[in-house]
């Protein structure tokens, strides 16, 4: 038993590890052969980030975990949920044009726009949702389309409420009022700038996706309909509702993502609001294998990755976008490892099943024997 | 002498049934000739005169071509059972691949170059899937990560520099090639420009499909007709497509899995490094960085429209090329409309479920929408730019609502295969 | 190890049977024959000359052709394509391949259309499709791993027919069954395998079924007892005029009216795919009837969903435990709660009660032998017995009032299957009323009080189990009642007239779905 | 049948003379004062200064043969002139605040005295990194918004709309069929500036003009500023509807729109640098000419007067008046007659009797 359990533990340490070896000997690979400084891509990459960069990749971290836990939810059920990156610009809107109102005071006002956020991301889930239910289109297509749907739609709209300030080029929502504004924590000792109040949202979502799903009848059901839909159907489980549920919890967490960058930081949705995490979630719930603790892991090394890379062109003179392919490898790398170790996990549980039962039914014979 | 009782009919094949149009280049022909009349009696009504013009035809071949080699390439590896989210990944390999060759040798070895740069991808991916068992939407999106570094990553190393060219794009490439009919291209305009009911649309389709194509759609045409001969027509392609079907029952014919299921991942990705091609040598003449804009993704929607088959796929990317060109052409004006088209149908839909399924919710659903669709129509003269961008993928979405579950993928599409485990 | 020190050869133009228990390693030899796996030690030799078998490839090119235990057809592809895939060469993949496979079924007497679709054909076509893909290639030798097994009587006979003529045609047939009274009525010689070895190689006409029976378990053979009737005329599960529409016009279920007495066992015969699964699939709730009703104790549940059909007494043993009854990568405990997530002691109000589960799961092995190391390895890891034991355990851990049990001995060995009845046996002798639906007419007929057969989704006809045989039942069940005068009868039907209804069956029974229970995955 | 295209030889001969060639210098720049002070000329106002110059610029950075570039030609021109060292750090698709404001961070960690933001896109991190750097000097280009405002930071803005303006006028004083174009980029406020001005400049010469106007893609999907193919397909549209001047500000795609034109056998207006010189050599005889969006002169002003030791603040405004925005006559498509009456409206723009709207 412990023994299993310490086996398993080590494989799973020793994967992703494996993983990042390869990555690094691969990238340096591809930089020697084109001739690039592979020594000063690795110090910049593997440099002590300053305080200021430890909170820059912390606050990275919390929204990308956000994502892939948006994005896990879906992986739980077998749902390929690509459609996050939609979710949350729609959620993010709508809640960055909720704040704006400033119909609530304060921090009340938060509370009720990322429930508004939480909404529309489940409502932009639920179209995708139902047509996979009702009329059986794959998910995978529609959030593709939805994605761009949304980014038409939100566009249109922005440019409907869009206020415009003087001497800006960009236009976003009404600003959040100050009231509503998150000025975050000072967590490390010496910089200068704050880690976001919302990491809290973050280690809430963490420990409900945990309790949800790990505890909970519904989680149970959840997991069993992705590990088996025939078995979880046989055993009560409603498939169809199941899908819409966990399409639009999915969702409704993808709204998420943009808060802490509206409260903390951009303090309205307009055209720098980023874009793209929800891919970067695919990524990043993948290399946590859907596991709320892996995932929180996964997104400080994709952070540190990122943040790292931002000074790739300043010191060592090499593009930035070097860091997508250490991403990409990594990514390769740890699903071969894991695949590797799952299989070997499988085959020595099996081997020892029925090496244990050998002894038993060997025992059993000989009394048998004995009696006879 | 069969005893057995669960032996039902094969649906589709009777031959007594409409002899004529069961014949499936008269069915075809059918559609076509139903569409044509239905654009033009919708151009003549609304006289948004593009809708059906030369230039936009041919310009729904340019958009639809680099899709419809994505979509191919995804059907290639789909019918092995081995699903390609990686696409779009392949494809940008293939636009900085191409883009490399052409500058250094011209526009012939570019389109090479695309194919094989879209090889490396299907190779990376092939290895992953087959060898080592890697869930084949993870292998496809490490891919599509990795695409987009690569070739960024190569772009500022090769391209900078270069007169013309930059970290983000390459210098200036020559064109591939392009061929018309002679002889035919003005007179039909001129027929065209006279808007005749069907007489002017049928000289602009013909005019769109004849005048100034590039060697590479001829190419893609040439590629649809091999798949389908290759694929469904020779043993090699009964034992690709019986590799996607029952991986199992292949084997167990001594079919070697891994073989085939690789050649296809590599003609996967070699098929969408060609739309890259496409991209940077027709559509335009360059490289530049985020110039695939999501093809890939939708070309695997495409292929799935397409319920896996290249005429379905055909049909499905000249949809979403020809709904993104004139929304690009004329804006909001021909997509407005559009709207027209789109309210009929949904109140013919409506009327169906309504009358003759006897569906009240959807019924009522699609005559709500098919009123609202007309009041959009009668209450404004065009439709903005920002949702007017968004045609291509509502229709998409639509068209997929109501006929998606007649599709039916690969038995084993997507399932992971080790060699003996299926018996 | 599978097999250890197999030695036995085969003559040309012989059938020669292969028989043994569950996992005594007959398929895996075959594989080994077709090259599919390999052998550590020892040799193959055909027509004398010594072969090594590296795929599937070199065992058809030294003419052996395989027919599986699990049909090996790609369901979206022509009889055709079926056959000629990998054989592309001999006559190509159009009119040529068509031609020769009409010449090869008229000549074997196989009726298929090689435009058809496999997934529009039934089991019986689809075995001959099988055959015709192994005379196809000019197959000499034939193994043929548990042909019957989903076959009903009549169309036992005509496989039977086919094989003579094959091997008057010169071929050689190696044939697996379970089913004595068939081996002996159709094999030349029969080798017995038991834990990987061979133990004895006898001639047919020289043993009977009993020694034969007891060569391959290697002990005497557990009898089952007849028990007196527990029936009482409490009605607990009724249906009334159950109709399910289909597809094309057809009903999928007509009609169906039936009645579960508590402590009352009602057996269902069928030939697969006339009805069983739907019907299943109604009283579980999974489906809803079109016309009809439903009634649980009284109350009505046509329209009731699968979870309050269960919470409220009705028990599921399914007929796919990999599919339907398990998760198998996740833990026992974790499945000792599969299909109870809202009954006590997996739960206590929304939240898993883990420790009340695994407590319970413990009991469960405990109390049903089910033979495991830990609750904690995963439910993929046991053999296929020990799973179904699992299941149904779990299935009688809560006061179910009505349990409805497909195929529950499918794949399990001798042990656990009579572990298995005895646990169903006793749950009826406490009231409970089980709906048993099986392919294995022995099985039926040893453990139920009532034999309903149902046919093209109607129920035809109502059977006694005490006097009721089964070629009755085969014949009821292909609609050809009356006409069971030309079934095979036992070699020595006079020397143990009541050995075929009481024994060989329910002591060996076929299992069609044994090599489900290797995980894919 | 024929072939269509252009040869990579000659491309390559007309790119290299171009203002916003990004042949000077790669991205290794260190080595660059010595050869600085070589071709220094004698009016720089310094030799050999002492600035450490670190420009952030938007996505696609230097080489995008655009706005970036731009930027990048002002501060190469500096670097040859003035003698200054500089440093190249371009954005990432998609990257959020925090990531800009690093960038800003490194080049101040890494000793850089002034530096240059390209796009409105900076305007908060500017802001922020500025205050928190007192010593160090800002430039941002595209915004004046208080976000960006300190007593260091340098807001050096355009009026778009009134170059816009007069090549507006230009298409409309050319058209044949009072029928003209305009493809913009990515819908954001910036480029319906250009169209803003283009349309006003148009309706003033003929109020009746027709004119159509499309935008490749919508925020936050900036490909539109890169996908050639898409800027072919509107503006032929546009050219096939009867329409024979496209005016783009589409970046990248502008690219596509120059083929269109040429196939259509009409003109095709450029943008920010004069791109009948820029642009590939077959297409460049079908631009009518280009609205200059002097961000080169911007950069090279606000660097020598930098370097001269009196750094700028506040917001510069590069307008009509300053010489900042204009049109191009290259190739010399333009009649006398036509550039008379731009340069009317020039000096009425100038005098303020003509107020150019910057929105729509
Ligand atoms: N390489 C191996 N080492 C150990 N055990 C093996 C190996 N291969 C298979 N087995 C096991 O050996 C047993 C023999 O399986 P096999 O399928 O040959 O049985 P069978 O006689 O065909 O049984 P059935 O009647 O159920 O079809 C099974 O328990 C199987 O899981
Ligand atoms: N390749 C293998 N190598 C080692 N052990 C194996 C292998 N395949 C199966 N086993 C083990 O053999 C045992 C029996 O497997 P399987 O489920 O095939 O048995 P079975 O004989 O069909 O079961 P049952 O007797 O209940 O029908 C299991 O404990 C399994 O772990
Ligand atoms: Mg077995
Ligand atoms: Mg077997």
């Amino acid at each position: 038993m412990t023994n299993a359990n310490l086996r398993r533990a080590l494989l799973s340490i020793a994967a992703p590890i494996l993983a990042l070896f390869v990555a690094f000997l691969l990238t340096s690979l591809v930089l020697m052969a084109l001739g690039d400084p592979v020594k000063d891509v690795w110090i910049t990459m593997l440099s002590k980030p300053k305080p200021r960069q430890i909170t820059n990749i912390v606050n990275g971290a919390i929204v990308l975990y956000l994502s892939a836990i948006a994005v896990a939810v879906g992986f739980k059920m077998n749902l390929f949920n690509i459609g996050v990156d939609g979710q949350y610009r729609v959620g993010s809107f709508a809640a960055a044009l909720f704040a704006g109102q400033a119909w609530l005071p304060g921090v009340l006002n938060i509370l009720v726009a990322i429930v508004v956020a939480m909404v529309a991301g489940g409502f932009w889930a639920s179209i995708a949702a139902y047509l996979k239910v009702k009329r059986g289109v794959s998910e995978v297509i529609s959030t593709i389309m939805l994605n761009a749907i949304a980014t038409g739609v939100v566009s249109w709209l922005l440019l409907k409420v869009a206020v415009r300030t003087a001497g800006s080029n960009a236009i976003g929502t009404k600003t959040i009022p100050e009231s509503s504004q998150l000025e975050g924590w000072k967590l490390i000792p010496g910089a200068s700038n704050r880690i976001y109040s919302l990491l809290l949202l973050a280690v809430i979502v963490g420990l409900l996706y945990w309790f949800v799903l790990g505890k909970t009848r519904f989680g149970f059901d959840l997991r069993a309909t992705g590990s088996s839909e025939t078995a979880a159907v046989a055993s009560g489980v409603k498939v169809k509702r199941m899908v819409m549920t966990s399409m639009i919890a999915s969702g409704a967490l993808a709204g998420l993502i943009g808060m802490p960058l509206l409260f903390g930081q951009d303090h309205s949705y307009g055209t720098t609001f980023q874009a793209g995490l929800g891919f970067a979630g695919i990524g990043i719930a993948l290399l946590g294998r859907n596991h709320p603790v892996g995932i929180a892991f996964a997104a400080l090394l994709w952070s540190y990755l990122d943040t790292q890379a931002n000074g790739l062109q300043i010191r060592a003179g090499v593009a930035p976008e070097l860091v997508y392919i250490i991403q990409g490898i990594i990514l390769f790398a740890v699903v071969i490892a894991y695949e590797g170790t799952r299989r070997l996990d499988i085959r020595l549980e099996q081997q020892r099943v029925a090496r244990e039962l050998a002894a038993q039914r060997a025992a059993v014979r000989d009394q048998e024997g004995a009696v006879a | 002498m069969s005893t057995v009782v669960t032996r039902t009919p094969t649906p589709g094949t009777a031959p007594a049934r409409g002899s004529f149009l069961a014949n499936p280049w008269a069915r075809w022909g059918m559609i076509i000739l139903g569409a044509i009349i239905l654009m033009s009696a919708l151009r003549v009504i609304t006289g948004a005169n593009d809708l059906d013009s030369s230039g936009a035809i041919a310009a729904a071949f340019g958009l639809a071509v680099p899709i419809a080699l994505a979509g191919l390439g995804g059907l290639w590896c789909e019918r092995a059972g081995v699903v390609n989210i990686g696409l779009e990944g392949m494809m940008i390999l293939g636009t900085w691949s191409s883009a490399f060759c052409a500058y250094h040798w011209g526009p012939w070895i570019g389109i090479l170059g695309g194919a094989l740069g879209g090889l490396v991808g299907g190779l990376i991916h092939a290895i992953a899937t087959v060898y080592f068992g890697v869930d084949h939407i993870v292998s496809g999106v490490a891919l599509n990560i990795i695409g987009l570094g690569v070739a960024k990553y190569l772009a500022s190393r090769f391209f900078t520099g270069l007169p013309g060219g930059g970290p983000t794009q390459s210098p200036p490439l020559e064109y591939a090639p392009s061929l018309s009919l002679p002889g035919i291209g003005d007179p039909l305009l001129t027929l065209e420009r006279k808007h005749i009911f069907f007489v002017s649309d049928l000289a602009a389709i013909v005019r769109g499909l004849t005048t100034n194509v590039s060697v590479l759609t001829l190419i893609t045409l040439g590629l649809f007709i091999a798949t389908w001969y290759v694929l469904w027509r020779t043993a090699f392609g009964l034992r690709l497509r019986s590799v996607g079907e029952s991986p199992a029952a292949a084997e167990s014919l001594g079919v070697n899995v891994y073989k085939y299921k690789f050649l296809a991942v590599l003609a996967s990705g070699s098929l969408a490094g060609l739309g890259g091609a496409f991209l940077t040598l027709v559509a335009s003449n360059l490289f530049r960085d985020g110039q695939t804009g999501g093809r890939g993704y939708i070309g695997l929607a495409a292929m799935i429209f397409g319920n896996w088959r290249p005429g379905g796929l055909l049909a499905g990317s000249a949809l979403f090329g020809y709904t993104d060109a004139i929304r690009l052409r004329a804006g909001g004006q021909s997509v407005h409309a559009v709207l027209l088209l789109v309210a009929v149908l949904l109140l013919l839909i409506g009327l169906w479920q309504l009358f003759r399924r006897g569906r009240v919710v959807q019924g009522v659903l699609a005559l709500v929408v098919a009123g609202l669709t007309a009041w959009w129509y009668f209450a404004a003269d065009t439709v903005p730019n920002e949702l007017a961008g968004t045609l291509p993928y509502v229709t998409t979405l639509l068209v997929l609502a109501f006929a998606a579950q007649r599709l039916r993928m690969p038995a084993a599409d997507g399932l992971v295969y080790r060699k003996g485990e299926g018996h | 190890m599978a097999n250890k020190d197999i030695s036995f050869a085969v003559r040309r133009g012989t059938v020669h049977a292969l028989v043994g228990e569950n996992g005594a390693g007959k398929s895996t030899l075959m594989k080994i024959l077709y090259g599919v796996q390999r052998q550590d030690e020892g040799t193959i030799k055909v027509n004398g000359s010594e072969v090594t078998l590296h795929s599937p490839s070199d065992a058809i090119d030294a003419g052996i052709g395989m027919v599986f235990q699990h049909f090996m057809l790609a369901d979206n592809l022509t009889v055709l394509e079926n056959v000629v895939l990998g054989a592309e060469k001999l006559h190509g993949i159009g009119g040529g391949a068509r031609a020769e496979i009409r010449r090869i079924a008229e000549d074997f007497g196989l009726d298929v259309d090689p435009d058809d679709l496999v997934a529009d054909l039934g089991v019986g076509d689809r075995q001959r499709v099988e055959i015709l893909k192994v005379l196809y290639r000019g197959a000499k030798i034939l193994i043929l791993d548990e042909p019957t097994a989903v076959l009903v009587p009549q169309e036992v006979d005509e496989l039977f027919d086919n094989l003579r003529e094959l091997k008057a045609e010169g071929l050689t047939v190696i044939f697996i069954s379970h089913k004595l009274d068939e081996v002996l009525s159709v094999a030349d010689d029969i080798t017995v395998i038991r834990r990987g070895t061979t133990v004895a190689s006898v001639d047919p006409s020289e043993v009977n079924a009993r020694q034969l029976a007891e060569l391959m378990v290697g002990s005497q053979l557990p009898t089952p007892e007849t028990s007196e009737s527990t029936v009482t005329d409490r009605v607990v599960l009724s249906m009334r005029d159950i109709t399910l529409a289909g597809g094309e016009g057809r009903d999928l279920l007509h009609d169906i009216d039936l009645d579960i007495h508590a402590g009352e066992i009602v057996g269902v015969a069928g030939v697969e795919g006339n009805g069983q699964a739907e019907l299943v699939e109604v009283i579980m709730g999974m489906r809803e009837p079109t016309a009809g009703t439903v009634h649980l104790e009284g109350t009505d549940i046509s329209d009731w969903e699968v979870r309050e059909i269960r919470e409220a007494g009705v028990g599921y043993i399914p007929e796919d435990r990999h599919r339907h009854g398990l998760l198998l990568e996740a833990p026992l405990w974790e499945n000792r709660i599969l299909g109870h997530q809202t009954e006590r002691p997996n739960v206590k109000g929304g939240l898993i009660d883990a420790r009340g589960a695994k407590s319970d799961t413990e009991r469960i092995v405990r109390e049903y032998d089910v033979r495991t190391p830990s609750i904690f390895v995963t439910a993929g890891s046991l053999s296929g017995g020990n799973q179904q034991k699992l299941i149904v355990g779990r299935e009688m851990s809560h006061a179910s009032k009505v349990l409805v049990a497909s195929h529950p001995t499918r794949g399990v060995d001798v042990g656990a299957q009579s572990a298995i009845w005895d646990l169903m046996r006793q749950a009826r002798h406490e009231g409970l009323g089980v709906l048993l639906i099986s392919a294995d007419l022995e099985e039926l007929i040893g453990l139920s009080d009532t034999i309903r057969v149902i046919l093209r989704g109607r129920l035809t006809g109502t059977f006694d189990p005490d006097t009721v045989t089964s070629q009755d039942l085969g014949a009821a069940m292909t609609g050809a009642d009356g006409s069971h005068g030309d079934a095979p009868a036992p070699a020595d039907a006079g020397g143990d007239a009541a050995y075929p209804d009481s024994l060989t069956g329910p002591a060996l029974a076929p299992s069609p779905a044994a090599d489900d229970i290797e995980d894919p995955r | 049948a024929c072939g269509s295209g252009t040869s990579k030889e000659s491309s390559a001969s007309s790119a290299s003379a171009g203002a916003t060639s990004a042949s000077a210098s790669g991205s290794a720049s260190e080595s660059a004062s010595a050869s600085g002070s070589e071709s220094m000329s004698s009016s720089a106002p310094a030799g050999n200064s002492d600035l450490k110059v670190g420009m952030a610029y938007d996505v696609g950075g230097r080489g995008d043969q655009s706005f970036n570039d731009a930027a990048a030609a002002g501060m190469d021109k500096a670097k040859a002139e003035l003698g200054i060292e500089t440093k190249d750090a371009t954005a990432v698709n998609g990257e959020n605040e925090a990531a800009r404001e690093e960038r800003l961070n490194q080049l101040v960690d890494a000793g850089y005295t002034n530096i240059i933001a390209v796009g409105f896109a900076y305007a908060a991190s500017v802001g922020k990194v500025a205050k928190e750097n007192p010593d160090v000097h800002f430039a941002i280009i595209d915004d004046a918004s208080d976000a960006s405002k300190g007593d260091n930071v340098a807001q050096l803005t355009f009026a778009e709309q009134e170059g816009s303006f007069l090549v507006g006028a230009a298409a409309a004083l050319t058209t044949k069929e009072d029928h003209i174009g305009f493809v913009g980029g990515v819908n954001v406020p910036l480029i319906v500036k250009f169209e803003a001005g283009y349309e006003a400049g148009a309706k003033a010469v003929n109020p009746d003009i027709k004119i159509d106007s499309t935008y490749l893609t919508q925020p936050p999907d900036f490909s539109g500023f890169g996908d050639p193919a898409k800027g072919k397909t509107a503006a032929e549209g546009m050219f096939q509807g009867g329409a024979d001047v496209v005016y783009h500000a589409a970046g990248g795609s502008g690219a596509g729109v120059f083929t269109a034109a040429k196939a259509a056998k009409g003109w095709a207006i450029g943008v920010d640098s004069d791109q009948a010189k820029t642009a590939e050599a077959g297409v460049q005889d079908v631009i009518l000419t280009s609205m200059l969006k002097k961000v080169d002169v911007a950069v090279y002003d606000y660097l020598s007067k930098a370097a001269a030791g009196s750094p700028v603040s506040g917001n510069v405004i590069y307008d009509l008046k300053a010489d900042g925005v204009g049109y191009s006559t290259t190739g010399d498509h333009l009649s006398a007659d036509i550039i008379a009456k731009l340069d009317d409206y020039k000096a009425k723009i100038i005098s303020g009797e003509i107020t150019v709207p910057d929105t729509k």
